[in-house]
């Protein structure tokens, strides 16, 4: 199974409706070997590990090229033994309509006992107890984990991993990362898609660079980058909530979350999947029902519900959401995006607004042309930076930004956190930086660490981030302040089952006797 | 589950007591009524007059409703116009309905799911085309057409099967099971079809699904990937789509009906609402509507016991027990 | 699924649109005047035969697309309005957690009133009080409007959600803007393929009321369907005519209406 | 024939489930096939003439007539039938109780009946019956039993040619042969009545050999054939034929004048409606309803088509370019295409015409009926003094002229035939003067039966023959 060789792609080409998709691909993978794949979206990243598994995409047809593994082609359609694969998205990857253990005792092909299931899932590090859930009722890194486990369950000479973690919290990233280690110092060869070539680069031998569906690069990955800086303390305090306390239904979420921000701060607040960080944010937009009010904004009371707040509130506090492509309206341009606050709460109409919008663009870093454009016809970061234009025609005091980088690639990430920097430090402009990357968060002033709606750490980026490294560039000290078994034993045990509201973020508010015994 | 089922079933009460006022009301606005109905040409004004008092219509609407509710209440759906008990009119009649929308609904299911998966594995092949332009075909043409066709063939033409359903009285449809051939068959051409076509399409659908695409990708036969993964996705969608043609089959078989002189509850419910007759098409409407607030429900209930993500929300998850 | 499906349907569609709506102009007889004896075969005269009472039926043909594709149409088009803005409206209020539901009650429960009268029973007692083509324009909306809604509820719940749509509230649009200006445009998907349905629906309606005996007299299709049986043996052109004209017509409509759906993103995410 | 069972299939017209045992509730053409069968009358029409049947004569007396009734007749039980039956019978339908009022307490004061003695009984009467054989037989009184009621789910006893077996409403009655009738036991052992609401059904029933006779069944029937060697399709004949037509509104404008309605009288095209409607089984009429009926005047000739004539009187009339409206409702088939076709020759002779359409329930709406011009009337050969009784006492339908009114009175009340003959002659002549009717068909009644199927009588109505002498060849 381990012969030298292990997967050999030969100027593979695969086309789409007319358009090619692989142009000349190569790419080898010995036994043993973990080789990365990084590329921009839509470079053909997932193309080729599926071709590497024999399977083509409806609509993808083979032009030229052959995919050897273990000696054998496998293009077309004939998947070949012994691989592994384990898909973007753990969720949906498993079927929801049975538990673990039924999936188990028939995965690979093999049934196995009650005893087999135990011991595959004991490889993955899980414990027994899981075998009766249903996929939902498990965290995300759990869900990663099964999955795992029923690809290992063909005793896989090689894994082909499409990017394993993007879905996941810091947490879960960190125990998959954790468990892929180990299957790489076990001796099994390693495909691994991801778009983010620093993580990347730390748990693999090789790196190859995809673009346009050409290799465009090959090569030992660089060492891990990790920055943290930390700014002057500021003055004057524009944003105060005290006792924040939500939730949903019977449920609670927050309880009882202090923040404060001052003038030309950016706090970044950070957490794992789950533990009501956008519902923090919502609350203090007034998008979310609040117990009381809690939120000041330069010393003014402003109401728990955004349609009770002042015209000036709701201008002062602008909240940017999460997801670039749901913040803009798809059949809406950037004129109508930009015009709408400027009407709204600034009164600018004709002439007046269309010369602020294209100062607004400008700000961004966009040009004046944008505003007849459609979100599709933006690439990501532009969308993020129009969203960021929308609020800034408010002219607000503060920005509450949530996970506004989560769906965009490391350059235009950059660029975006660059941008409100400037804003911080040119206007005053207090920010709020939700998120749940401890990179981004590690370029703010100050990291407020949220877990299970309490603050658990409060302070300058080096005093919280600082420490040693584990598998996934997660700071070790973090782990610690995140997991909640030690921060309040009386809710252990009852594990939450609500289902997300995303399906790919599936976590447990709390970890209970059945998580991982790590290691 | 009990306190869901409980609710569901007090809102459909309470909306078919909503109804029952919205019909009685709406029929009584209506030009003509059941005197002039009943009288047909020898309605002279006078003995219209007289009609009218006596069958109490020259009484306020509401009072009336008022008198129908609370005979209701005490099980009495009232008198038709024509001088007989509703129940005796609708009697086994309803039951006969019932018999021919749930023989077609039994047999729906696996003809249903059998010829939508058949299709539906393959998308986009002969076969599945061929399935997908035949079912549009069926659905588009009016049951009727497609009963008259078919007694044209199998009673008149080869006389395999009655042209008519003559039931003996004293007896009941499955005494003649062969007069139930027909009218079944014409439903079901109809019916199935709609069944087939969202069958498919959901499994046309689950077939690229994800999880479908992993336990694939991981070597899991064939076989197993139908039965456990694109079967359980396509059974809550199935049953909806079952439980709601089941429920569109309450009171929706008058047309096939009528065809093969049926002796179900479809000549009632027309000559009813055609002559005014109120007790009638009032009970009418609470038996059938009865019927579709419970076929609602059990499809709600089903897709709920066949969706884990469902079935498990109101219990915590199994290990916090231990 | 690249088949030749769609491009037929469209092709199908197309030309059925111009005989219905050129064909008054070019019948070649007063389609309710008789020109022969009943049932007679097809003659250079009368193309297709004459009906029951000697009427061309070629001219009635001709005549009673455009009546039949208006009832349709306005059917269709009525319900799925009144379900658009109830299911968006309840979308719309279900959407917004912790807010009072009872405008979404005051929205759904009429509509499920609706919904659990068998539409047959519906139909009958519609135009057992209003005759005609409006009778039967109000059968096919109300028949429609509790799944439209429905329908169209399923589709909106996942876009109020959107965080466009709370930036629109926390800016202060009314509900007009939020409602037609934010929601409507992304469940245009949905709502075709909704219409579509409604539209086949209706042509159904149609010819079910002529058989049960309440249909409006007239050369409307469905009408022809129903006049046709009595006689199927005498004149077979008769019943298949319009039934095949009727068939086309769903058929085509129904696969552009598929269509609709398979390439909308909202009904498939 | 020989004693073989006979199922027969007669038409329902609708409401078949509410099929009732009650012989004075019977709405559908089964109904009364069937208790036609199980009851006997007192007398009942045969070719247009009253037949002694449970009564054997009736002497005139002084506000008041006396029945006399036949001997021997038993009830299906074994009891003998008696006066106090007829008696019973009487109140039965006066009972305020019943949810119509029976046309016959318009005529007698049933509660001042005096039973003389087992074989005799003596009816008052509230206003003067010259011929009350007619007025019974007209009426199709049923006599049942002293004490009867018919609950649901029960049986009904009579005295007729058949007692009544197994009965499901709407669905079948199966009939066996009473033995002990006074008329002369009957042919078939039993006879199955069914209940089918759909003429196509009807006719398939037949054709696929489910069942030997159909009553009224459609023209097209006729033209297609039979559909087989042992079937045949009959017609009830002349006397049976049903008369087809419109009455105008002379309440109001245009038809208030007697030059318009005789202008439209010679407009119709009258073979033309009998070709398209009725696909020609059936012959014109002369714009008097009750043919068929004794002491119809079929000498009568309709006004001749004049186009230009009737052009003329309209404009005398000023009635040209006036709206007409005809109302129609489908209760018997056929109403709705005559009216289409009226309303084109109508308007081809330039007059602003336009049918309106109606369910059933609403068609003798008063108010609606008031405001329309000409609305369809279908009528079977009735005695004449149903057809005039009812078209009297509507006012939409009714003539308001003093001569018509004087001979119809006449003819009711006159027990001198010769007297009322001739007042029948003067009424039919100022209704084909300057009446309001459009008689412009005599339709044929059609059945597919068997060819082996005999002795089935007309009496009432072709449209639910009587079956006591039915019988197979
Ligand atoms: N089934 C398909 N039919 C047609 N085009 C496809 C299909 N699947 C992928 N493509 C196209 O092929 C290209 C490569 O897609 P692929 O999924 O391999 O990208 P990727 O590198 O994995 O991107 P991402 O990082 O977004 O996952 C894209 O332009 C995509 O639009
Ligand atoms: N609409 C809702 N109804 C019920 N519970 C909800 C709802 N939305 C979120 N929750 C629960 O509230 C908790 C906090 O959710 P929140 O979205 O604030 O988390 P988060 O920290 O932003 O997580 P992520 O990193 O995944 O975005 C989670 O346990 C989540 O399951
Ligand atoms: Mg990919
Ligand atoms: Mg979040």
């Amino acid at each position: 199974m381990t012969a030298p060789g292990l997967v050999e792609v030969r100027d593979l080409v695969l086309c789409a409706g007319g358009r090619t998709v692989l142009d000349g691909v190569r790419l080898d993978v010995a036994a043993g070997e973990a080789v990365g794949i990084v590329g921009a979206s839509g470079s053909g990243k997932t193309t080729t590990a599926l071709a590497v598994l024999g399977h083509l995409r409806d609509g993808i047809t083979h032009v030229a090229g052959t995919v050897h593994v273990a000696g054998a082609p496998v293009l077309p359609g004939r998947p070949p033994r012994g691989v592994g694969y384990l898909g973007q998205d753990p969720g949906a990857s498993l079927n929801p309509y049975r538990t673990v253990r039924a999936v188990l005792t028939a995965a690979g092909g093999v049934r196995r006992d009650r005893a087999g299931v135990d011991a595959l899932l004991g490889r993955v590090g899980l414990p027994a107890g899981l075998a009766r859930r249903y996929p939902h009722q498990l965290s995300g890194g759990q869900q990663q984990r099964v999955a795992l486990a029923i690809a290992l369950a063909r005793d896989p000479g090689l894994l082909v991993l499409d990017e394993p973690t993007t879905g996941l919290d810091v947490l879960a990233r960190a125990d998959v990362h954790r468990e892929l280690a180990s299957l790489r110092a076990a001796g099994v060869a390693l495909l691994w898609i991801g778009h983010d070539a620093e993580t990347l680069a730390a748990n693999v031998d090789r790196l190859v660079t995809v673009a346009d569906g050409r290799v465009v690069a090959s090569g030992p990955p660089e060492p891990a980058r990790f920055t943290l800086t930390s700014e002057a303390a500021p003055a004057e305090v524009v944003l105060a909530a005290s006792g924040i306390v939500g939730g949903y239904g019977a449920t609670r979420v927050l309880h009882g979350v202090d923040l404060h921000v001052g003038a030309g701060e950016r706090v970044a607040v950070l957490g794992a999947s789950g533990t009501g960080k956008t519902t923090l944010a919502r609350v203090l937009a007034g998008l979310h029902p609040a117990a009381a009010d809690t939120v000041t904004v330069d010393g003014a009371t402003l109401h728990p519900d955004v349609r009770r707040r002042t015209r000036p509130q709701r201008a002062a506090l602008q909240y940017v959401a999460q997801s670039p492509s749901e913040a803009l309206h798809p059949r809406q341009p950037v004129r109508t995006a930009l015009h709408r606050p400027l009407r709204l709460l600034r009164n600018l109409r004709g002439a007046a607004a269309d010369a602020e919008a294209a100062a607004l663009l400008e700000v961004v870093g966009l040009s004046a042309d944008t505003a007849g454009l459609l979100p599709a016809e933006l690439s990501g970061g532009q969308r993020q930076r129009v969203s960021l234009a929308r609020a800034l025609a408010a002219r607000p005091r503060v920005l509450v930004c949530d996970e506004v980088t989560s769906a965009l690639d490391p350059g235009t990430r950059d660029a975006v956190l660059g941008l409100l920097g400037r804003l911080c430090a040119q206007d005053g402009l207090g920010v709020v930086l939700v998120t749940h990357d401890v990179e981004v968060a590690a370029t703010a002033d100050r990291v407020v660490v949220l877990a299970e709606g309490h603050v658990v750490a409060d302070g300058p980026v080096p005093d919280v981030l600082g420490g040693d490294l584990l598998p996934g560039g997660v700071p070790s000290h973090l782990v610690e302040l995140l997991r909640p078994d030690v921060a309040d034993p009386t809710v252990r045990g009852t594990v939450n089952v609500v289902p997300s509201r995303r399906a790919a973020v599936t976590a447990p508010t709390v970890v209970s006797d059945d998580s991982p015994p790590t290691g | 589950m009990i306190r869901l089922v409980a609710g569901r079933l007090a809102t459909g009460a309470a909306l078919l007591v909503l109804l029952s006022l919205l019909v009685f009301v709406g029929v009584d606005l209506l030009p003509g009524d059941a005197a002039n109905a009943r009288l047909g040409a020898s309605a002279t004004p006078a003995r219209l007059a007289e009609t009218r008092q006596r069958l109490g219509l020259d009484r306020p609407v509401l009072v009336r409703y008022a008198d129908w509710a609370g005979g209701l209440l005490r099980g009495d759906l009232g008198t038709s116009v024509s001088g007989t008990p509703v129940s005796a009119i609708l009697g086994g009649r309803v039951a006969n309905s019932a018999l021919l929308a749930g023989l077609t609904t039994i047999l729906l299911v696996p003809i249903s799911l059998v010829v939508g998966m058949w299709a539906g594995l393959r998308p986009g092949s002969r076969r599945d085309r061929g399935v997908a332009v035949a079912s549009l075909l069926f659905v588009a043409a009016p049951e009727f057409v497609t009963a008259g066709l078919l007694v044209l063939v199998f009673a008149i033409g080869l006389g395999v099967l009655p042209a008519v359903s003559l039931i003996p009285p004293g007896a009941g449809p499955l005494d003649r099971p062969a007069a139930l051939v027909l009218p079944v068959l014409a439903l079901l051409l109809l019916h199935a079809s709609y069944a087939v076509r969202m069958i498919r399409a959901t499994i046309a659908a689950t077939v690229r699904a994800p999880h479908v695409e992993f336990a694939r990708l991981n070597g899991e036969p064939p076989r197993d990937v139908v039965r456990h993964a694109v079967l359980p996705a396509v059974l809550p969608v199935a049953l909806q789509v079952w439980l709601l043609t089941a429920a569109a089959l309450v009171g929706g078989t008058v047309l096939v009906e009528r065809v093969f002189g049926y002796p179900g509850i479809g000549e009632v419910l027309v000559t009813a609402v055609r002559t005014g007759d109120l007790p009638v098409a009032q009970a009418l409407v609470m038996v059938l509507g009865a019927g579709v607030v419970v076929a609602l429900l059990a499809a709600d209930v089903g897709v709920r016991l066949s969706t884990p993500t469902l079935r498990t929300a109101e219990q915590p998850a199994p290990v916090a027990f231990r | 699924m690249r088949w030749p499906g769609t491009r037929v349907a469209s092709g199908v569609l197309a030309v059925l649109l111009v005989v219905i709506v050129v064909g008054p102009l070019v019948a070649p007889y007063d389609p309710a005047a008789p020109v022969g004896l009943p049932y007679e075969p097809p003659t250079p005269q009368a193309l297709l035969g004459t009906d029951a009472l000697g009427r061309d039926l070629l001219s009635r043909i001709l005549d009673g697309g455009l009546p039949m594709l208006g009832t349709a149409l306005a059917g269709a088009v009525a319900g799925s309005a009144l379900g658009t803005v109830a299911g968006l409206l309840a979308a719309w209020w279900d959407g917004r957690s912790g807010r009072s539901r009872w405008v979404e009650g005051a929205v759904l429960r009429p509509l499920d009133t609706l919904a659990i009268v068998p539409p047959m029973l519906l139909v009958l007692l519609i135009l057992t009080a209003f005759t005609g083509h409006a009778g039967l324009v109000l059968a096919v909306a109300l028949t429609g409007v509790p799944l439209s809604a429905r329908v169209l509820r399923a589709a909106a719940a996942p876009v109020v959600t959107r965080a466009h749509v709370e930036a629109a509230v926390a800016r202060g649009e009314g509900p007009a803007w939020i409602v037609g200006r934010e929601l409507l445009p992304l469940v245009a998907g949905p709502l075709v393929a909704d219409l579509g349905i409604r539209f086949v629906a209706a042509i159904y309606v149609v010819t079910a009321a002529g058989f049960l005996g309440v249909g409006p007299s007239g050369t409307d299709w469905g009408t022809l369907i129903v006049e046709a049986l009595p006689g199927v043996e005498l004149a077979p052109l008769l019943l298949a005519v319009p039934v095949v004209l009727v068939a086309l017509l769903a058929v085509s409509v129904t696969v552009l209406a598929d269509d609709a759906v398979r390439r909308s993103r909202a009904v498939l995410a | 024939g020989s004693p073989a069972s006979a199922p027969t299939v007669v038409g329902s017209g609708g409401g078949g489930a509410a099929e009732s045992l009650d012989p004075f509730i019977s709405g559908t053409p089964s109904d009364y096939a069937r208790n036609w069968t199980v009851f006997d009358e007192l007398f009942a029409i045969s070719d247009g003439n009253p037949l002694p049947r449970l009564a054997v004569g009736v002497d005139q007396g002084d506000g008041a007539f006396t029945v006399r009734l036949r001997d021997g007749v038993t009830w299906h039980d074994g009891s003998p039938f008696v006066a106090d039956d007829v008696a019973y019978t009487l109140r039965y339908l006066a009972s305020p109780e019943r949810p119509v009022p029976h046309e016959l307490t318009g005529f007698l004061d049933t509660a001042q009946v005096q039973v003389r003695d087992p074989r005799t009984i003596t009816i008052p009467t509230l206003q003067p019956v010259g011929d009350p054989a007619m007025l019974f037989a007209g009426a199709g009184m049923r006599v049942i039993k002293d004490g009867a009621t018919f609950a649901p789910g029960g049986t009904a006893v009579g005295t007729g040619p058949y007692r009544l077996g197994a009965f499901e409403p709407g669905r079948q009655a199966r009939l066996t042969r009473y033995d002990a009738h006074w008329d002369g036991a009957p042919f078939a052992d039993e006879i199955v009545v069914i209940s089918l609401d759909d003429p196509s059904a009807r006719v398939n029933a037949v054709r696929t050999g489910e069942a030997d006779y159909a009553a009224d069944v459609p023209f097209t029937v006729a033209r297609t054939g039979a559909g087989g060697d042992d079937l045949e399709v009959r017609s009830a004949g002349d006397t049976q034929r049903t008369s087809l037509g419109f009455v105008m509104n002379t309440t109001i404008r245009p038809f208030d004048d007697p030059r318009a309605r005789r202008a439209v009288r010679m407009l119709v095209d009258r073979q033309a409606l009998v070709d398209r409607v009725l696909l020609g089984y059936g012959v014109t009429g002369n714009d008097l309803f009750g043919h068929g009926a004794r002491y119809f005047d079929d000498t009568v000739k309709a006004p001749a088509t004049d186009v230009a004539g009737a052009k003329a009187l309209l404009e005398q009339a000023g009635a040209v370019g006036a709206p007409l409206v005809v109302r129609s409702a489908e209760y018997e088939a056929g109403m709705n295409g005559s009216t289409e076709l009226f309303v084109e020759q109508l308007k081809a002779a330039g007059l602003d015409a336009r049918a309106e359409i109606v369910g059933v329930q609403e068609y003798f709406a008063p108010d609606a009926l008031a405001a329309t011009h000409l609305l369809t009337f279908p009528l079977g050969p009735f005695p004449l003094d149903v057809t005039y009784a009812r078209s009297a006492a509507f006012p939409t339908l009714a003539l308001n002229d003093a001569e018509l009114k004087t001979a119809v009175a006449t003819a009711f009340s006159t027990p001198d035939e010769a007297a009322r003959a001739a007042a029948w002659k003067t009424a039919q002549a100022v209704m084909a003067d300057r009446g309001n009717w459009i008689v412009w068909g005599l339709a044929d009644t059609l059945a597919i039966s068997r060819r082996n199927v005999a002795g089935i009588e007309v009496r009432d109505s072709a449209k639910y023959p009587y079956l006591g002498k039915a019988g197979l060849a």
